[in-house]
């Protein structure tokens, strides 16, 4: 090359350094190059190699999770997984975190999040009809704690609604190790027609990339913003570029990206799309190019931009928010523009797809326009480094898995133990729209969201065999049980997370996670995630959910102190038929209460270790988690999701008689996880207004104990079951299964009631859970 | 005969697909109508379906009612057919001036979305036509700025006119006279708060809301058949 | 033609329920703050408008006040304008209490 | 102590997007307006302080930007006071550009 020959850096050995590059990275850059970098090069293999966008330091953990299945269309590795529902029809799914921003800026730190995970959805072709948002935060009693979280609750709120997506689901957990770096994890599930499947790869030379959406800014260009501090350009460039990088969302801009994309999906307009997230346009151009196996040239000065005298580091960097990325024949493109147009979504021609595999950045398109970067593409894609970071047991591990808490004092009353531990998230999700598309037959409140297979603009399945009628989504996490032994809380996480499906009569068929952890610097912290990997993977193996996609978020830590390993994981089931709702989380006056777990003695107790009764009544967190029998757990979850089923009629047992199925005499149901039998049966009490009168458990450890496999159900009496007895048909199903069954009391009356621990009222019980969230959070939470 | 219903669609809004559906369910017909439309077509009837049209920016409807639709809903509206703005719907009514008063943010200052019991307080409008007065329907909400203000003038005259239609059971966004939904004078211009169209299969927990678009359907037919 | 930096503040009229302008004074005293009271909340719009004159740009910034800015029913405004310093940038820095008084547009 | 009339004008900083502004610019020329140009969008509030003196009262106020009112990673504020007709109205009508150059409080 000669003239057209990007600019040669200067001798400026730290720059790699003050992008975040070392100096082996450089050096790595250099040799595919087969020459130095120049600055913008250098700034593009600076994001696409970043933590963030490579998976440098999980990837070669990550391949030991289990991602195949006859179901699965798309397989982790693109922009979300898709799993095939039957009918024609395919689901769409991913997980992402948004830890860092909503730190800084709660609000705009939500929304964006929520504002990236859609777009990987609608990217695949699939109409985006639910959100999830598990959510930690630092304890209530920390104001720039609570400052965050009503921040990212108004944040999921201000732009799921405004989108139209609604929000079906999630988590919120207070915990001390998340004070200062709050977890915000969205879950984003969509669907399509499966022959609408778009991947995110360009084809076709000659081909156009069209940038749809908003413009350009110097929104998000972190780390890369030290490029200025380099010298690379003036000082009051330098000056603004310390502005901190916070993007602000705007719905409204994604509304009609979401409404746009998907009318040039269903007419084919487009080959191949991909949006834009972190590293921005180099992503997208890089990963798009890479994937087709072609190059791309793309002009600077095509790209809209909001702000005068942008670098083009800076356009090539940016992380603004709601853009996409559109390849699409020279033919097509009017198409293409109309649609856009009646939209009011913005469009340009920012590139065009070439043979040499190379990705060019250009000044202009116009003749003699100036190579400012050129590499080949797939190398900023595919040939980041992978490490096999140091990994240590944390030393700390034997005194934590020594410190029993069985031999904590029992409570002076278990009564008011038991009223401290409720929480009623409904004051976050009466936040969020979560009825929008007529889907949403469970929602928020239950074990997991139960939504209709269907949305605008997507035919719902016919009624053909093999066709799902609904799906069933559950997010799910415990950094108790995973600071104790990531590889047995991640276990027992998973197991959770697919009995909260069950619990609303579906077959867990899909998994997503996001591995939230510490500093991956820190052996121990990359030990953990190892063991979290292997456990997931152990679970979801024997449990046959393949894991579809996910996301890794590391660097979880403020004041040098690493957050507790916090895989999250959101499942999947699914429904074949919806003819009723299925049993609700609630007790149901007149009706037996009834414990279904493991047979083996102890089973049905659980234990104190990693409890949330140990944690928040005690401040203990130690012992050795109760293991997870993964083969009883899969026939539990058989057993629970067949008399769940929100099938009206069981379509085996001949000509409908109107009779309930076999076993869908359950008429309410809720599985028992953190806080126990105790606070599973406050939870039902308060979500069915109605007391209980229960013998046994019959000590605190059994009160607040936590194991993995257990359900409570209420059955009707005999006499309302037609003379037969439910809780005896129930039992000899239980059997079969090769789980136990016992007979705890009967549900009724204003008071809950365990013989010899507990005796509180319902109200007073429905009043605790109630004034947590609204006290502390009510006035937005008070001052940072 | 089947009544025609135009559905409004701004860019923002969301819920236009629901109403669609609810419509059909009921037997009546339903098409879009886009916002840059100067004409509505062929219609009995039109809704204004609920979302955030024009991102909700600067007021819910201040932008919305400016769009080239609006003139043929007001020519619509006053040629006596049937129209009804459900929650962004009624936020563009209002600022159209088609409808008096304003919906501020919910008194809590939070986005409320939840089932909540609404009564029927008159029945002189074309979505409470035939429904008793007292008549109680469990129906979603879900909105942040439905606290229904106006002044003290126009709600006496609202009250007089029978043309406070809906009431809640128990205030949720501290409209005043717990208002959820009005008419105007002739009952055929109707806003609400509430959304019909969420209730209308008891797979998603009420029914309720089949009355109302019941009774609008009746209206808009019997416009038809006269 | 020149170019002119318009403020427009919008309020809700005395009288209309103001919840978040309540909800921050019901805060402040857990956050340390007295003496603090009648807090209202509003809207501020800054903007640029080409005219011919300091008063054609002050009547063009009432006139989007009174269609588009506030919705009378509930809300009023008050219009500052000063001559452009550096034309389309509109930002809050500095600029703040320009010259002339403050005319309520957007009339009942 | 004296009453004084403060008021807060809360903008983003620049360079941060500003997705309302811009959507009411485009709004404009549909709705006939022309020459208007760089909208931003903010947000204001009036309340009345109890201070010793002008400047005890905008300390307490810059304070309360920082602390409250803004998220200085997003916004920045000017503060204005004056000192206070009547007590605890604070409602825009007529008291609008008081005295005073705004200081822009929540700093960098
Ligand atoms: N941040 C949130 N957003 C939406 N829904 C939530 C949130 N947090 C909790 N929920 C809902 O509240 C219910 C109870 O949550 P949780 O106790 O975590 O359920 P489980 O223990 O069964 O996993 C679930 O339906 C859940 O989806
Ligand atoms: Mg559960």
């Amino acid at each position: 090359m000669t003239d057209s020959s990007p600019a040669s850096p200067g001798a400026d050995v730290s720059l790699h350094r003050a992008l975040g590059l070392t100096d082996d990275e450089a050096a790595a850059i250099t040799s595919l190059l087969g020459r130095e970098p120049n600055h913008l090069e250098l700034a593009m293999y600076a994001v696409m190699w970043s933590e963030h966008c490579s998976y440098k330091s999980s990837r070669v953990h990550l391949g030991r999770l289990p991602s195949e299945g006859d179901r699965v269309l798309v397989g982790p590795g693109e922009n979300a997984g898709v799993v095939d529902a039957g009918g024609g029809l395919a689901v769409a799914l991913r997980i992402e975190s948004h830890n860092h921003p909503s730190a800084i800026e709660p609000y705009q730190g939500a929304a964006t999040g929520v504002g990236g995970i859609l777009r990987d959805i609608f990217t695949m072709g699939a109409r985006p009809i639910a959100i999830m948002d598990p959510l930690r935060f630092g304890p209530l009693d920390d104001a720039r704690s609570r400052w965050i979280a009503s921040g990212v609750v108004a944040g999921i709120s201000g732009y799921g609604n405004s989108v139209g997506v609604p929000t079906v689901g999630g988590e919120l957990v207070f915990d001390t190790c998340y004070a200062g770096n709050p977890l915000v994890n969205v879950l984003c599930c969509g669907v399509l027609p499966a022959d609408r499947l778009v991947l995110g790869a360009a084809t076709g030379i000659g081909n156009l990339a069209v940038l749809l959406g908003s413009s350009t800014g110097r929104d998000g260009i972190g780390g890369v913003s030290v490029l200025a501090s380099a010298g690379f350009t003036d000082d009051a460039a330098a000056e603004e570029a310390k502005r901190p990088n916070v993007q602000v969302g705007d719905p409204f801009e994604e509304k009609r990206l979401i409404e746009a994309c998907l009318e040039l999906l269903d007419a084919k307009l487009v080959v191949g799309i991909q949006d834009l997230g972190g590293a921005g346009l180099t992503c997208a151009t890089s990963e798009t190019a890479s994937r087709g196996g072609v190059g791309m040239d793309v002009s600077v000065a095509a790209v809209p931009q909001r702000e005068a005298g942008m670098e083009a580091w800076e356009v090539l960097t940016s992380e603004s928010q709601e853009r996409m990325l559109a390849i699409v024949t020279p033919a097509a493109l009017d198409a293409v523009l109309s649609v856009c147009e009646r939209w009011e979504v913005q469009a340009a021609v920012v590139g065009k797809v070439t043979g040499s595999g190379r990705l060019r950045i250009l000044t202009s398109f116009a003749p003699g326009a100036e190579v400012l970067a050129d590499v080949p593409a797939a190398t900023l894609h595919e040939d980041a480094p992978k490490y096999h970071r140091p990994m240590a047991r944390p030393a700390w591990l034997d005194d934590l898995a020594s410190a029993d808490p069985a031999r904590l004092p029992a409570p002076d009353d278990c009564g008011s133990d038991l009223l401290s531990l409720l929480v009623d998230p409904a004051w976050v999700y009466r936040q969020y729209d979560h009825q929008l598309f007529l889907n949403t037959v469970v929602a928020p409140g239950g074990d997991a969201a139960l939504l209709r297979l269907a949305a605008p603009g997507v035919r719902p399945p016919p009624p053909a065999a093999g066709a799902a009628a609904a799906i069933a989504l559950s997010t799910d996490g415990n950094a108790r049980w995973c600071a104790l032994d990531p590889r047995a809380g991640t276990i027992a996480v998973v197991a959770e997370s697919a009995l909260n499906v069950a619990c609303v009569g579906a077959r867990p068929v899909a998994l997503v996670n996001c591995l939230n952890f510490g500093n991956p610097e820190h052996p121990e912290v990359m030990w953990q995630l190892s063991e979290a990997i292997d456990g997931m993977a152990e679970a979801c193996t024997a449990l046959g959910i393949p894991v579809v996609g996910g996301n890794v978020s590391l660097y979880n830590e403020s004041r040098g102190r690493d957050i507790d390993p916090t895989p999250v994981v959101g499942t999947l089931g699914l429904v074949d038929r919806l003819e009723r709702r299925p049993p609700p989380p609630a007790l149901i006056p007149g009706t037996r209460i009834a414990l279904i777990g493991p047979p083996a003695p102890g089973g049905l107790d659980g234990s104190l270790a990693g409890s949330l009764w140990a944690d928040k009544v005690r401040g203990h967190r130690g012992g050795v988690l109760p293991p997870v029998d993964l083969q009883l757990h899969a026939r539990l979850l058989g057993l629970v999701a067949s008399i769940a089923s929100p099938a009206g009629e069981d379509p085996t047992s001949g000509p409908a008689t109107g009779e309930p199925a076999a076993g869908s005499s359950v008429v309410g149901i809720h599985d028992v996880s953190e806080g126990g039998i105790g606070l599973a049966l406050a939870e039902m009490a308060i979500a069915g207004r109605t007391g209980c009168r229960v013998s046994g458990p019959l000590t605190h450890v059994a009160l607040f104990g936590e194991g993995p496999s257990r359900v409570l159900v209420c059955l009707p009496p005999p006499a309302a079951a037609g003379g037969e007895d439910p809780y005896a048909a129930l039992a000899d199903r239980v059997a079969a299964a090769g789980l136990a069954v016992v007979d705890l009391g009967t549900a009724g009356g204003d008071r809950i009631v365990v013989e010899g621990l507990v005796d509180i009222g319902v109200d007073q019980a429905v009043e605790a859970a109630h004034a947590v969230l609204g006290d502390a959070l009510g006035l937005g939470g008070g001052a940072a | 005969m089947t009544a025609r219903v135009g559905v409004v669609l701004f860019p923002g809004t969301n819920c236009e697909h629901d109403v669609i559906a609810a419509v059909e369910a009921l037997g009546g017909s339903a098409s879009l109508v886009w916002h840059g439309e100067t004409s509505l077509g062929d219609v009995d009837a039109v809704i204004l379906p609920g979302g955030f049209a024009h991102g909700d920016y600067l007021r819910p409807g201040a932008i919305a009612r400016f769009s080239p639709v609006m003139a043929a809903v007001s020519q619509l509206a006053s040629a006596g057919a049937p129209v009804v703005g459900i929650c962004n719907g009624f936020q563009v009514l209002t600022e159209a001036q088609l409808l008096p008063g304003a919906l501020q943010k919910n008194a809590g200052l939070s986005f409320l979305c939840d089932t909540v019991a609404i009564e029927v307080a008159s029945s002189a409008s074309v979505l409470t036509a035939g429904l008793p007065v007292g008549t109680t329907l469990r129906v979603p909400i879900n909105h942040f700025e439905g606290n229904y203000t106006c002044d003290a003038a126009t709600l006496e005259e609202l009250r007089a006119g029978g043309r406070i239609i809906l009431r809640y059971a128990d205030n949720p966004n501290g409209s005043v006279y717990d208002i959820a939904g009005i008419a105007n004078a002739a009952g055929n211009v109707v806003g609400l708060m509430p959304h019909p169209e969420r209730a209308c299969d008891p797979l998603l927990g009420s029914d309720d809301g089949r009355l109302l678009l019941g009774a609008l359907l009746a209206s808009a037919g019997a416009r038809v058949g006269s | 033609m020149a170019s002119y930096d318009v403020m427009v503040e919008v309020a809700l009229r005395p009288g209309i329920a103001d919840p978040q302008g309540a909800t921050i004074e019901r805060a402040l005293p857990a956050l340390g703050f007295t003496g603090i009271s009648g807090v209202r909340s509003g809207k501020a719009f800054r903007f640029s408008v080409e005219a011919a004159s300091q008063a054609g740009a002050r009547e063009a910034a009432e006139d989007l006040c009174r269609r588009f800015l506030t919705n009378p029913v509930i809300e009023s405004s008050v219009v500052t304008v000063a001559p452009g310093a550096a034309a389309g940038s509109g930002a809050a820095a500095g600029s703040g209490a320009a010259a002339g008084s403050g005319a309520a547009a957007g009339g009942r």
